[in-house]
């Protein structure tokens, strides 16, 4: 199975990406909403972390949350794709099952 | 695909009612059937019809209201979550002995088997928390 | 879709401090009634749900981890608890509670039901649940 | 002393209200003053008279009330958040047009003024929250 | 105890995703008539809250990120935001809001609301409070 | 002055201890509490940090929380004074004031 995680937590703040990354499997995907997003962008202190997972799993980060916080789409992380609500349910179906990184 | 819904958090001290509602309507676009929202935890403060937000913002309570009453939707808020929380319908005030009740138009108060009914007959439960 | 789904809970927050590790057990027990095939996962701050020990007289709140216990008579044997997480806190399998069931299909012998697993072994555990419940 | 308490979460989510009750009653029996206690974010949620924690439980809406009672505690919930959240007394359910009120006993609810007139007043606000 | 005491308004939390940041600010504008000495620290991600270009069509929740430039009207000068925290989240003060305020002191000269401080600048700060509000 | 700082959430799941350790001047004093009371145990994976700033800073654990997840006052980690809600309530009076890190 190939699974979607999602995180809405800062990196900066919780461990909750951190753990996500640590049971993400190759060929799953991990999409940043809400305040989790600020993991999308370039030159933060977890930018390497996320670059050397992005080899094995796919990241999204939802749209409308990042131009919530002022981080334009010229400060993502390059290889990381934007989403909006509508493309966040059709991950939801593309992959085989969802967990929320609470 | 057939979806259900699970929201953990009240309305507007964290985001997740939000990102769930904008979920919630953006797959009924899509075509895609909402079996259940379930709200758990904090998230049965979703279902009082006291709010008052102010003018300039969203209101949370009624959005859900609306979107369940045009297309159906089955609200559904845990009567335990909803006892610890204040959280009462008709049926439950008179039971509990309290002298009013709060919910709001749309949502019903049922059991926690609802939730595990949510998880066994949809393809995908998605949960939006803290 | 086959009968019976793969349910798992992943707890991953401490106990009392918030309100998650007791109401995610309400959701175990009663969930337990349905036939449905069950896991919980304890890892990151999870694993304090599980110490010994437990006094809660102090600050005066339930002291639910008894319950715990009674998850074997409720047929919950499946119960991970991950190695990494333990470590990282200077924990290990003796700080938590012996949560035992009766094997019905040997003799009704008495087993554990908690197994240490790596974050590898527990990423499988995840892949492979159909439905998946944080709390 | 004179203390200012400050409550920013909901009762059993959190245990910011057990702890910050624990301390007020510690220091009430110390002999201190509580100049006020002020419910703020989700802390309004405190304030509910419909609550039906389960009975093996403690009642923290009931506890509060009751200290208040013993020791004259001025309890202010704060009315921006309150009407967020569907917090109401008798004159704010009328204001607002809603039909009933959730109050309890010993809250009053007051503006954010309140929250700085103790910071000003108080030898030390101390704050529980998330 | 003096007339005036100083207040700090400690903010580390992001915006949208909790209230704190909202209600916080709420706090800061009323308090605003108190006249007291009122300073604002913004440090982890609360320095999120300042950014600019902040657009919440999306998300459908009031923007009141146009709020902190008005906060120079309510006479509060002194806006910390922490060097460290900005750093570890790649972001420099061009990517946040100008704020300012008229210096009457000075002819009503447009002087800066914000300025960028060490942690070990930011503790000093916080030790010579007298009234710690944290969000 | 002389603070006293709180401390509520575990240094495992957010960046509320570092944080508050970042500011504490000497002579100040951390108070764990809540969920932060793990903290104040032995053979953790912060252990070190928490013991490098012993040099400066008095630690303070809330018994109560402590008893309630189950950790002893064995686990300790040596220098660690506990505390009741009347020791939390002497030392705000002891100090010059409070910052509560939430």
């Amino acid at each position: 199975m190939a699974m979607l995680h999602t995180v809405n937590k800062s990196p900066f703040e919780r461990n909750t990406l951190d753990s996500c990354m640590r049971h993400a499997l190759p060929g799953s995907a991990i999409l940043l909403i809400e305040d989790g997003v600020v993991a999308a962008t370039k030159g933060t202190a977890v930018e390497g972390k996320v670059k050397e997972k992005m080899g094995d799993v796919s990241f999204f980060v939802l749209g409308p949350d990042l131009a919530a916080r002022g981080l334009g789409e010229d400060k993502l992380i390059d290889g990381i794709s934007v989403v909006d609500y509508n493309g966040f349910v059709e991950l939801t179906t593309k992959y085989d099952n969802v967990q929320s990184w609470l | 695909m057939k979806f259900g819904i699970m929201v953990n958090e009240g309305p507007y001290t964290h985001e997740a009612s939000d990102t769930a509602y904008h979920f919630t309507k953006a797959a009924l676009e899509a075509g895609h059937e909402i079996f259940r929202v379930f709200f758990y935890h904090d998230g049965v403060n979703n279902a009082t019809r006291y709010t008052v937000p102010p003018q300039d913002d969203r209101n949370i309570q009624v959005r859900w209201s609306e979107l369940a009453e045009k297309h159906n939707l089955d609200l559904v808020v845990c009567i335990a979550a909803a006892q610890r929380r204040g959280i009462l319908d008709e049926n439950e005030a008179k039971r509990q002995g309290k002298d009013g009740d709060n919910i709001a138009p749309g949502f019903r108060i049922s059991g926690l088997g609802q939730l595990i009914e949510a998880g066994i007959q949809c393809d995908r439960l998605v949960v939006f928390g803290d | 879709m086959s009968d019976v789904k793969k349910f798992l809970y992943v707890n991953r927050k401490a106990p009392y401090g918030t309100i998650y590790a007791l109401e995610s057990l309400e959701v175990v027990l009663i969930g337990a009634a349905f036939e449905q095939d069950v896991a919980l996962a304890f890892l990151d701050d999870g694993v304090y749900q599980l110490t010994k020990d437990q006094n809660t007289d102090g600050i005066e709140m339930k002291n639910f981890s008894p319950t715990y216990s009674a998850l074997g008579d409720y047929d919950i044997r499946k119960i991970y608890v991950e190695k990494e997480s333990l470590e990282e806190r200077g924990l290990t399998i003796d700080d938590l509670q012996h949560l035992t069931y009766e094997d019905e299909d040997d003799d009704w012998a008495e087993k554990d039901s908690i197994q240490v697993v790596t974050a590898k072994e527990l990423a499988e555990i995840m892949d492979q649940s159909d439905v998946i419940l944080s709390f």
